[in-house]
């Protein structure tokens, strides 16, 4: 059978893959921090690419969406807690390089060989008319169990997230008693109170 | 990318897709030309010579010579300005135009909002390359602020999307055609037009570039590089104007006139709107805005987006 | 070009972000580059199940569900990587995971 | 300004007078009258955070051992002068507000200035706003070395009007500028735009005596790698060592800020003047008076990102120094306009609340934050409060607590709603004998 896919989605697809791969390993190669952000960024965005050719519009927007927030928060911890931000002094800071080579190497033999003996049934498949209205029945309607324990594991991210990070309860910032009107922090926020 | 949906084709299916794509950077470089022309009205209060202004400055940047900075990150420091203005191309993709848009896909308005998240990366990259403290604070500062802005935005647009029940601007303003959203979604209006000025920093979120460390991402720029991020700058300031007029001001929709042309007067207007209001502003302190932001405008969106649901599970909307 | 042979190399590439990301998490001393490590590896992950959807079953949601999961779990490891080396940081001043050696049991 | 094209019709550089200005002991080494060269002067190591030749950031330059005080430049024969060399394309006066004066006599039909491109320059944040009602021009301290576009917040002319309509000299005051017989054969101001500059008040009248010997503490050879130190909440992090000033948007002139940033927060902050001995005693900024609390205030609406508000403040002060009384009357007006929407401006007292809090007894009419202290100065601005209050002296320790460990824009705030110069560092210098 062949693909839906155009040629010029075909080769969109087998570019955009080189590419975020090349990307992926650009992150581990490159001296400056700043630089191993974007290219994963890169990487990412890559993907985003194959996945808008495979119609997942919804899911390759919101991937490039989350994954830019993320990276650009992530380049400002680099530069917050690391050495080198900007690859002025090049240092490799790894360990057991070789072991890890062989390991990821290791899986991505395992997997190709896989990908490429595996006969996959792929067959007459029927196309829906909106791949997002589709997702959004799903998550609304029989995925809803799998939506409802993602929001409330995403709500206890939030939560202990920000009291692993943060040093100051709400005893520090309102007193003992809880009683201050004001909390008092190094930097007074915007609310009136 | 499925075209299927309203029915409505692309302009790029419709008219090619070279004048399609023409149509856009024209039309972005005009809303360019516009938010900056009438920002010049506005703030030097003199004639409308001033409004020329901007194009003067933008040949004389074009012409001025580069200047650069000890040990930038060149690479990604261009990179970062070169961005600018290709997102705000690529957001004003999917802003319906004489009733089409460039792209259409089933969830434009996430590309909207995932274009101007690319420019978070955009922005701090302008802010890094140049190796420069202010400019690197400058660059930190779009970030706080886009964490205190982002959820708020993609509360707002989802607000739109549950009231036309699809994410196609297309179908969003097919959607609009009795009732304008921002009637019922007066909340979510405001916080998509404050959230346009902060993630194009301008106005009272004007402080990633802010003159308190002398211009911020802006400052170790020159020549064309600052020529294409104030371009950048102000055509995404515009292509929010026309997303707000799709979204929330029922599009070219309005009797009399042909539908371009009310779709150019709402979209004017919410470019005067920006100006008069964020112009009489003084800059917004990012760290004040971040606990309003968190405590005060998401519960807000998302009390609108439930109003909103409600109307549409009761056929408010139908 | 016959569906099959796309999938195959759509896969192929896959299995290389995820190698590649294997790498990067065990060879990487710093937290936050082992952090980039995973989110490599998850990339292929999505990648893989965007395929999965469109060359296997796109009448179903079910793959697009897998894509979902997958960006949840890429949100709440970095959010949970990032308050781990803050807290990691604010006790014992470390960021590479040698130094955090102690931590073992 | 366009000069190329100006409508000013008749301007007339020739009457500028940069009253007192005595270059007189500059040590331009090699100059040979007829021929100095500016191009060669040597200004590569200078660190100028954005023009050619050097590329640090801004913080970094330290003009802090130039002593401009002994100057004569009153037999000076530029007429060799060789200003091709210069590059001022970066500069960005965009910011600077002229909205007072008035063009009438300038003139630069006279000069021949083939070689400098001013083409697009633009100081923007330069805030040449230091009063002074006497038109000898008091900006004792200005280096115009560090003018090497350091602080100056390149960038934007928001508030610029540029059309030559706005632009207004008048109340430039360089009289005693003597370049009679100067031939600056090329500078070329055809495509300058100095929109908004705001010379009403420069006081380059202390500008006697550079003596560029000094470059006392440039160090700007390399970058130094980042080290880390406790920030406020306890966390070990990357430290980057800064020195603002001395020449920055709404920044004291002469003041230099050294400190250390961790992302945008400010710690181990340390203030020193420059060029202490140098500066004569004709700083208006220390009073109380109308003017200085308009110029104060515009100041620090410029810093606060408020440049429209910040715009009419200067218009207010300039037309406050007219002779003519209908422009005093409306100036008048505009002073009570401005300092009664800055008082009453929500959106600046929410920014502002709270920062920059000094409770040291003593402090007087500093007391309070800086919200507190930019009211006490619209009062003033509005005419309202005419007892004038002695400010208290300021020490820059004092201040230095005030601004550790506070956000680089609180800090700025803070800085610009303190009535900081060196005049009155000077005079306490005095008084205690040193």
């Amino acid at each position: 059978m062949l693909t839906d896919l155009s040629a010029w989605a075909v080769t969109a697809v087998v570019v955009l893959g080189a590419l975020s791969v090349a990307a992926g390993i650009a992150v581990f190669v490159v001296d400056s921090m700043a630089r191993a952000t974007f290219a994963l960024l890169a990487s990412f965005l890559a993907v985003t690419g194959v996945l808008i050719a495979f119609d997942l519009d919804y899911l390759a927007f919101v991937t490039a969406l989350m994954m830019t927030i993320e990276m650009a928060i992530m380049a400002v911890f680099m530069i917050m807690f690391m050495m080198n931000p900007a690859g002025l002094m090049p240092m490799t800071m790894v360990h057991n390089a070789r072991g890890s080579a062989l390991v990821g190497a290791g899986a991505f033999v395992a997997l190709t060989v896989g990908i490429w003996t595996i006969d996959w049934p792929v067959g007459e498949v029927t196309r829906p008319a909106d791949s997002t209205r589709q997702l959004g029945e799903a998550i609304m309607g029989s995925h809803m169990l799998a939506m409802l324990v993602i929001g409330v594991g995403l709500f206890a991210t939030i939560i202990s997230g920000t009291l692993l990070a943060t040093a100051r309860g709400r005893y520090d910032r309102f007193g003992a008693d809880l009683r201050a009107a004001r909390p008092n922090d190094p930097v007074p926020g915007g609310l009136p109170r | 990318m499925s075209d299927s949906g309203a029915g409505i084709a692309t302009s790029a299916a419709a008219w090619g897709l070279a004048p399609a794509v023409l149509l856009v950077a024209v039309v972005a470089l005009l809303l360019a030309f516009g938010v900056a022309a009438v920002d010049r009205l506005v703030v030097s209060g003199a004639g409308s010579r001033a409004m020329w202004e901007p194009l003067r400055s933008g040949v004389r940047l074009m012409a001025e010579e580069r200047r650069t900075t000890l040990a930038p990150d060149s690479l990604l420091w261009r990179l970062g300005c070169a961005s600018v203005p290709v997102l705000a191309l690529l957001s004003l993709a999917v802003v319906p135009l004489g009733g089409r848009t460039l792209l259409s896909t089933s969830a434009d308005l996430v590309w909207f909002n995932a274009m101007e998240s690319i420019l978070w990366a955009a922005v701090w990259l302008v802010g890094w390359g140049p190796n420069a403290v202010h400019a690197l604070t400058g660059g930190y500062r779009f970030l706080i602020q886009g964490l205190s802005y982002e959820l708020p935005l993609m509360f707002s647009l989802i607000t739109v999307g549950i009231g036309a029940q699809s994410l196609r601007a297309t179908d969003v303003v097919a959607a609009q055609e009795s009732l304008w959203f921002v009637l019922t979604m007066p909340v979510a209006f405001a916080v998509f037009l404050a959230t346009a000025a902060a993630f194009a920093f301008w106005g009272p979120f004007a402080s990633p570039a802010g003159v308190d460390v002398a211009g911020g991402v802006r400052s170790e720029l020159s020549g064309v590089e600052r020529l294409l991020v104030e371009l950048g700058r102000a055509a995404f300031l515009g292509a929010a104007a026309a997303m707000a007029t799709a979204a929330f001001l029922g599009g070219d929709a309005g009797p009399w006139l042909p539908g371009p042309v009310w779709q150019l007067v709402k979209t004017v207007g919410v470019v005067v709107l920006f100006v008069l209001i964020g112009r009489r502003l003084p800059v917004v302190r990012p760290e004040r805005f971040v606990e309003v932001a968190w405590m005060v405008l998401i519960p807000l969106t998302l009390l609108q987006a439930l109003v909103v649901a409600v109307l549409s599970l009761s056929g408010f909307y139908a | 070009m016959s569906a099959e042979l796309v999938l195959q190399i759509v896969l192929t590439v896959a299995a290389a972000l995820i190698g590649v990301g294997l790498f990067g998490a065990l060879s990487q001393q710093s937290i936050v580059m082992i952090m980039m490590g995973f989110e490599l590896a998850l990339n292929g992950v999505l990648l893989a199940g965007g395929a999965a959807w469109y060359f296997f079953a796109p009448d179903r949601a079910d793959a697009q569900m897998l894509v979902v999961v997958a960006l949840v779990v890429m949100a709440v490891e970095m959010a949970m990587g990032f308050a781990a080396v803050i807290a990691a940081y604010r006790t014992r001043q470390v960021d590479m995971i040698d130094m955090a050696a102690d931590l073992k049991g | 300004m366009d000069h190329g094209g100006s409508d000013g019709g008749g301007m007339d550089h020739a009457a500028m007078g940069h009253g007192g200005m005595d270059h007189g002991g500059m040590g331009h080494g090699g100059s040979d009258g007829g021929g100095m060269d500016h191009a060669a002067m040597g200004h590569a190591g200078m660190s100028h955070g954005d023009s050619e030749d050097g590329g640090s950031d801004d913080g970094g330059i330290d003009h802090a051992a130039m002593d401009h005080s002994g100057m004569d430049h009153s037999g000076m024969d530029h007429s060799g002068m060789d200003h091709s060399g210069m590059d001022h394309s970066g500069m960005d006066h965009g910011g600077m507000d002229h909205g007072d004066s008035d063009d009438g006599g300038m003139d630069h039909g006279g000069s021949d200035d083939r070689g400098m491109d001013h083409a697009a320059t633009g100081h923007v944040g330069m805030d040449h706003g230091d009063d002074s009602d006497d038109g000898a021009m008091d900006q004792v301290g200005m280096d115009h070395a560090a003018m090497g576009h350091a602080g100056m917040s390149h960038g934007d002319s928001e508030d610029g009007g540029s059309d030559d309509g706005e632009i207004d000299h008048a109340a430039m005051d360089h009289s005693g500028m003597d370049h009679g017989g100067s031939d600056d054969g090329g500078m070329d101001h055809g495509g300058s735009e100095h929109g908004g500059m705001d010379h009403a008040a420069m006081g380059h009248g202390g500008h006697g005596g550079m003596d560029h010997s000094g470059h006392g503490g440039m160090d700007v050879a390399g970058l130094p790698m980042a080290e880390t130190a406790t920030d406020r909440d306890g966390l070990q992090l990357d430290e980057l060592k800064v020195s603002l000033g001395p020449v920055l948007p709404g920044w004291p002139t002469g003041l230099l800020l050294r400190g250390r940033l961790q992302g945008d927060v400010l710690t181990g902050v340390g203030l020193s003047w420059l060029d202490q001995e140098g500066a004569s005693a004709d700083a208006l900024d220390a009073g109380d008076s109308r003017p200085a609390a308009l110029d104060r205030l515009a100041r620090f609406l410029d810093v606060a990102g408020w440049p429209l508000a910040a715009h009419e403040a200067r218009q207010a002060r300039a037309g406050l120094m007219s002779h003519d009384p209908d422009v005093v009357a409306q100036a008048d007006r505009l002073a009570v306009r401005v300092a009664r929407r800055v008082r009453r401006s929500r959106t600046l007292a929410w920014s502002a609340r709270g920062t920059g809090v000094m409770t040291t007894e003593g402090s007087g009419p500093l007391e309070g934050d800086v919200l507190d202290r930019v009211r006490r100065w619209c009062d003033t601005a509005a005419g309202e409060q005419h007892a004038p209050e002695p400010l208290p002296e300021l020490r820059l320790d004092t201040v230095a607590t005030l601004l550790e460990g506070a956000e680089i824009g609180a800090a700025r705030l803070t800085l610009a709603s303190l009535p900081l110069s060196r005049q009155t560092a000077l005079e306490h210098s005095e008084a205690a004998g040193v």
